[in-house]
C-alpha cells in the first residue's frame, strides 16, 4: 500500500487558495484544529468552508481573512456563542453564506460522494431558504407523490478531518464510532482528503478492529499525526473542548488588537503543534481536557 | 407502591419561571413519543427528563440526537457535547441513522424549537435579520435542523425564555422554519402536515388558533398581567373568550426534581437574559 | 422502555397473508431462518418477499407455497447453485419478479425509509430492466446534468432479521458490525420489524458498547431469543453455513416427495427450535459450524 | 534484492487453462486500482491475489466487496462468506460505503464480470433466457450488482470458463448488463463511459474493436485452433490482421502462486463444467 504519512506543512500545500474545503466540526467538537492553524500560518485565501455547523475554527479562518465564502447548517460556538468574526463578515459582505438545512447539505455531499446530479429532500419546503439558492429547486415527484426539494451534488476540492487513529496508508479509524456526518461523507464527496490523527499505528492494530474503520487509504492523500490536534475543541471520548481558550477568544473579539495579539499568541507565533500546546498549558492542561474536567 | 410522589404532589410555591416552563414543556411529551434535543437546549433537556421521571417513563429521549437513553446526570454546560450522552444504550450516527429516523413521519413526531425570531403564523428565524440575505443587519447563527424539522411533518414546541417584541413580530425578516406560513391552510396546500403546536414564554403559554393559525393566548403565568404579555409581544394574539386563565404553578415534586436530580448546577437559567 | 420480547409464533402472528415482508439475507449467509420456518409452519400465503440476494429461505417459501412475489437484486445459493424451487416458480408464472439493481433496490428501500418519494441512481441506465418496471422512471437532472433512474419508493410490511444480541425492549446490536444493507435501511422502511437475536442479554450489556447497537427499540415491534437462529445460513463471526444441509435440499430438488420429506424432517416435523436444531444434528453439529469447519 | 522470481521465470509448461485465465484477468489490475469481487469468482479473486503478489503489490482488494485487504489464506469455497475477508483492514458496510464507492467514478474502476450470456457488443444477461421476462424459459440468478457496474463508467472485464454457442451470443436475450449495447456511440449517446475491454475464457482472449465496438479476436490460448473458437461463439468475432496471436503461457513462478499460495485446495476448478 501506499504511504500518504507527512507533515502539516506537507499536508496543507494540497489546499490551495479558492478551494471549496469541507471541514469536520460540529459546534464545540471534533474539528481538525491543527490544520486550520497551519492554513491560516500559510495565509490561504479565498477559500469557500463547508461545515455542519462551524465553530471556533471558522472564526479563526474569517478573522485572518481566509475564506470569502460558507456552505453549511450554521455557525455558532454552542455555548460561548455566535462567531462574531464570521457573522460581521458576513454582515459586511465579505463572507457569502449559502445557509442549507441539514437534510439538504447531506443531501447536496450525498449526491457529491455518489456521483449523482442531485439528491432529493422533503425539508425547507415553504422556508425562505429554496428560492434565494440556485443549488436548491423544487421538483415534482415522476411517480405522482408529493413534490421534493432537489438539492445539487457538491464536490468540495478538499476534506480535512482528524481521527482517533490511522496507519501510515491513510486506513482511518474512530473510536468508538464516527458520530457525525461530516464523517461520514464529507471525505467521500471531496476531490482530496487531508487527515490528522491523535496516533498513527501500525496497520496491524487496524486489523484487530475492522468495523472501526471508516475511511479506505486510498481515499486518503494525506494523513498526519497530531496528538489533541482538535484543540480546542473537543474530540469524544479523548478530550473535552478547552472553554478557557474558548472564552479567551471571545473575550479578544471587541477589539482588533486583542484579536491579533490572540492570534500571534496560539496561531502564527508556536513554531509547532508542540510549541502551540505548550502555549495553550501543556501537558497539565490537556491531562485536565482528557479528565473532562476543564468545560 | 403507593401513588407516585408527582400525582399527588401540592403547587410548589416557591417555583421560578425556568421550572414552570419545564413543567409546561414536559406536559407535551407522552409515552411513546421520542424527543431530542439540539444545542444549547436547557429547557426542553430538562423538561424530557421531568417527563421521564413523572408522567412518561417510556418517553424516548435522543440525547444531543445522539445518544439513545443516557443514564442522566446532571445537565452539564453543554447539551449537544458527549457528557450529555454517555453511557446511552445506541449512539445515532447523524448521516445514516438521525436524518432517516427524522424524514420517516413515524418518529421523533414532537420537537422543540427555540430561534431568535417567531411571528404570529409560528415561522421561525434563525437566519437573518434586517438588510438582503446576503448583506443582513444581523447575521443569526443559521437554520441547521430547524428548516427541516418545520416541514417534516412533525408538531413544533417553542420555547422562548426572552419573551420581548423583538423575539415575538408580526412577520419574521427571514423564514427559517415553516410555521403556518401565511396561515389559514397555507400549510396543508404545501402537502405539510404537523405544523406549530405551542409557544412557552416566561411569560405565557401560547398556541394557534385551529382556522386562521393565528397565535392566540393560552395562559399567562401567575403574578404577570395580560397587559405585561400584550406589550411584550409584537403583534396581538388572539385572545380567549372570557378570562385569560392562569398557567398552572409546577408541582412540588416536578421542582424538586429539577433543582436536586435534573439540573443540580443551575445550567437552565443561561437561557435566561438579565433583564 | 417497553417489552417487545415474545416468541416465534407470537411474531409470525405480525406477518399476514399478502404482506411484503423484507428478509435479511445475502446468499448463504444471516438470513433469520428459524422465522422463516415458523411462517411456512403457519402456512402464509401470498408473501412478497424483499431480499438482496435470496438464498435458501426464498427457495424454502417457494416450495412450500408462501410467496408469489419478489423484488430483489438476485436469487442465488452461490456455491449450491441456483435456487431451483423458486426458478421453476418463476418459469410457471407462480412468481413474479422484480429484478432490481443493487443501487436501484437500495434507492427504493432508503427513499420508503426517508418518507421520499423516490431516490436516483445511475445505475441500469442501458439495461433493459427499467422499461419494464413500473417503480423504475428515467428523470432529468433539474440542473441541466446527465438523467438518473427515478427509483420509487418501497415501504415493506414487515421486516425479519437477524441480530447477535438484543435487549427485551427491541435495542439491537451486530458484532462486529453490520455489513449487509438488509440490517441498514430495509428494517427503517419497514411498518413492522421483527427480530430474532442470538441472544436476549440486559441492556447494561449495549451501554458497554452502544456504537455496535443499530437499530432503537422503538422501532422494533417483536423480538426473539433464537441461537443458532440463522442456520443453516452462516452467522458471522459466530458460525458457518451447513454446507451438509445446504446440499441435501439441492439433492431433494428433483423430487416431489424428496421435497415433502425433507420439509417435514426440517420444517414442519420438529415442534419447536430446540428439536430442529437436534434434527439437524444437535450440539456436536453447532460446535463444528461455530468452528465454520462443516462449510 | 535480486530481480522478483515473477520477471525471469519461464514459461510453466505444465500450466493449465485456469491458470492462465488467471494470469491474462491479473494482467489487467495494475498498482492504485481497487478491485472487488462478488460470489462464486474464483477466477477474479485469485487473479486479484496474482498481481498482488507479482507486478501489482499496491493493488487495493476489497475481498467479497466487503474486506478491505484481508491478509489471503487459501481460497474457500466461497468468494462472498467471511473466510474470504476475515483479518482485513476495513469492513466495507453495503449500503453507506460500498455503493457510495462504487458509484463514484473514481474508485473501482475496473470490475470483473461474469455471466451467462454475453454479446457480441459485450451486453451480459444474468436474468432470463428465452420466452417472456415474466415467464421465461430459463430464470437466471438475477442481475445483481451488474447493472450497476455496467452502466457506471466501470471498465469491464467478463470471465467465461465455459465458451460455447450459448454462453457467447449474437444478441442477449435480455440487456442486465450495460455493453457496448447496439455498438458504435450508442453507450457514448447514453452518457455512460467505460464499458467492456475483454473477455477471457477457456479458449481465447478477445477485446472491441473500437469503432464498431464488436468483439474481436486478440489471441487463441496454445493448443486450441482458431477453429474450434469460431465453432464456440455464437457470432463471427472481428479478426486481427494477419495470423491470430497465441495467448501467452503463464509462467512457472505464476502457476507455482496460484497452485501453492492462492488456491492450494483448487477451488478454481469449480467454474469449468466437465465436458
Amino acid at each position: 500500500m501506499q504511504v500518504k504519512k507527512t507533515t502539516l506543512a506537507e499536508a496543507a500545500s494540497l489546499v490551495s487558495d479558492g478551494d471549496v474545503v469541507a471541514l469536520q466540526n460540529m459546534a464545540t467538537q471534533a474539528a481538525p484544529m491543527a490544520m486550520v492553524r497551519e492554513l491560516i500560518r500559510q495565509q490561504r485565501r479565498e477559500l469557500g468552508l463547508v461545515c455542519l455547523v462551524g465553530g471556533i475554527a471558522l472564526d479563526w479562518l474569517a478573522a485572518a481573512g481566509c475564506m470569502n465564502r460558507f456552505t453549511g447548517n450554521a455557525v455558532s460556538m454552542e455555548q460561548f456563542g455566535l462567531a462574531q468574526h464570521y457573522r460581521h463578515a458576513v454582515e459586511d459582505g465579505r463572507i457569502c453564506m449559502e445557509e442549507l438545512s441539514e437534510t439538504a447539505l447531506l443531501a447536496r455531499l450525498g449526491a457529491g460522494a455518489r456521483n449523482l446530479p442531485f439528491l432529493p429532500t422533503r425539508g425547507m419546503i415553504g422556508t425562505d431558504l429554496i428560492d434565494i439558492n440556485e443549488n436548491l429547486t423544487m421538483l415534482e415527484d415522476p411517480f405522482g407523490g408529493p413534490p421534493v426539494v432537489a438539492c445539487r451534488a457538491l464536490v468540495p476540492d478538499v476534506a480535512l478531518i482528524h481521527c482517533h487513529r490511522a496507519d501510515r496508508h491513510g486506513n482511518v479509524q474512530y473510536e468508538p464510532t464516527a458520530l457525525w456526518p461530516d464523517v461520514g461523507i464529507m471525505p467521500k464527496a471531496a476531490r482530496r482528503v487531508i487527515v490528522t490523527t491523535e496516533q498513527i499505528v501500525d496497520s496491524d492494530v487496524l486489523r484487530a478492529n475492522p468495523d472501526r474503520t471508516v475511511l479506505p487509504g486510498f481515499m486518503v492523500d494525506a494523513v498526519v499525526e497530531v496528538p489533541w490536534g482538535a484543540h480546542p475543541t473537543s474530540f469524544n471520548p479523548l478530550y473535552g473542548y478547552d472553554a478557557a481558550l474558548h472564552l479567551a477568544w471571545v473575550a479578544a473579539a471587541g477589539s482588533d488588537n486583542d484579536v491579533a495579539a490572540f492570534l500571534e499568541s496560539y496561531v502564527y507565533g508556536p513554531d509547532d503543534h508542540e510549541a502551540y500546546l505548550a502555549a495553550v498549558g501543556g501537558a497539565e492542561r490537556m491531562a485536565a481536557l482528557a479528565r473532562w474536567e476543564a468545560g | 407502591m403507593g401513588t407516585p410522589a408527582y400525582l399527588d404532589s401540592p403547587p410548589a410555591g416557591d417555583w421560578t419561571v425556568d421550572e414552570l416552563m419545564i413543567a409546561v414543556l414536559a406536559s407535551c411529551f407522552s409515552d411513546g413519543d421520542q424527543a431530542c434535543n439540539g444545542m444549547a437546549s436547557f429547557l426542553p433537556v430538562a423538561a424530557f427528563q421531568l417527563a421521564k421521571l413523572t408522567h412518561a417513563p417510556d418517553l424516548v429521549w435522543l440525547a444531543g440526537a445522539v445518544g439513545l437513553e443516557p443514564r442522566p446526570g446532571p445537565i452539564p454546560a453543554s447539551t449537544l457535547e458527549a457528557p450529555l450522552w454517555r453511557d446511552a444504550l445506541m449512539y445515532v450516527e447523524q448521516y445514516g441513522d438521525f436524518w432517516t429516523l427524522a424524514l420517516n413521519g413515524r418518529w421523533l413526531q414532537k420537537f422543540c424549537v427555540g430561534a431568535a425570531q417567531l411571528d404570529r403564523f409560528g415561522n421561525a428565524n434563525n437566519s437573518v435579520i434586517g438588510g438582503d440575505f446576503h448583506a443582513p443587519k444581523v447575521r443569526l447563527p443559521g437554520t441547521a435542523g430547524l428548516a427541516d424539522m418545520g416541514s417534516l411533518d412533525k408538531r413544533l414546541y417553542y420555547w422562548n425564555p426572552n419573551h420581548n417584541p423583538r423575539s415575538l413580530v408580526a412577520k419574521v425578516d427571514f423564514v427559517s422554519c415553516a410555521g403556518y406560513l401565511g396561515g389559514g391552510d397555507e400549510r396543508e396546500r404545501l402537502g405539510l402536515s404537523g405544523g406549530p403546536e405551542l409557544v412557552v414564554t416566561n411569560l405565557c403559554v401560547l398556541d394557534f388558533e385551529p382556522d386562521s393559525k393565528h397565535m392566540r393566548l393560552r395562559s399567562v403565568h401567575p403574578d404577570v398581567t395580560l397587559e405585561q404579555v400584550l406589550e411584550a409581544t409584537g403583534f396581538e394574539p388572539v385572545l380567549p373568550p372570557g378570562d385569560v386563565p392562569t398557567t398552572p404553578e409546577p408541582t412540588a415534586e416536578q421542582v424538586r426534581l429539577i433543582r436536586e436530580v435534573i439540573d443540580p448546577h443551575g445550567m437552565r437559567h443561561r437561557e435566561f437574559r438579565r433583564r
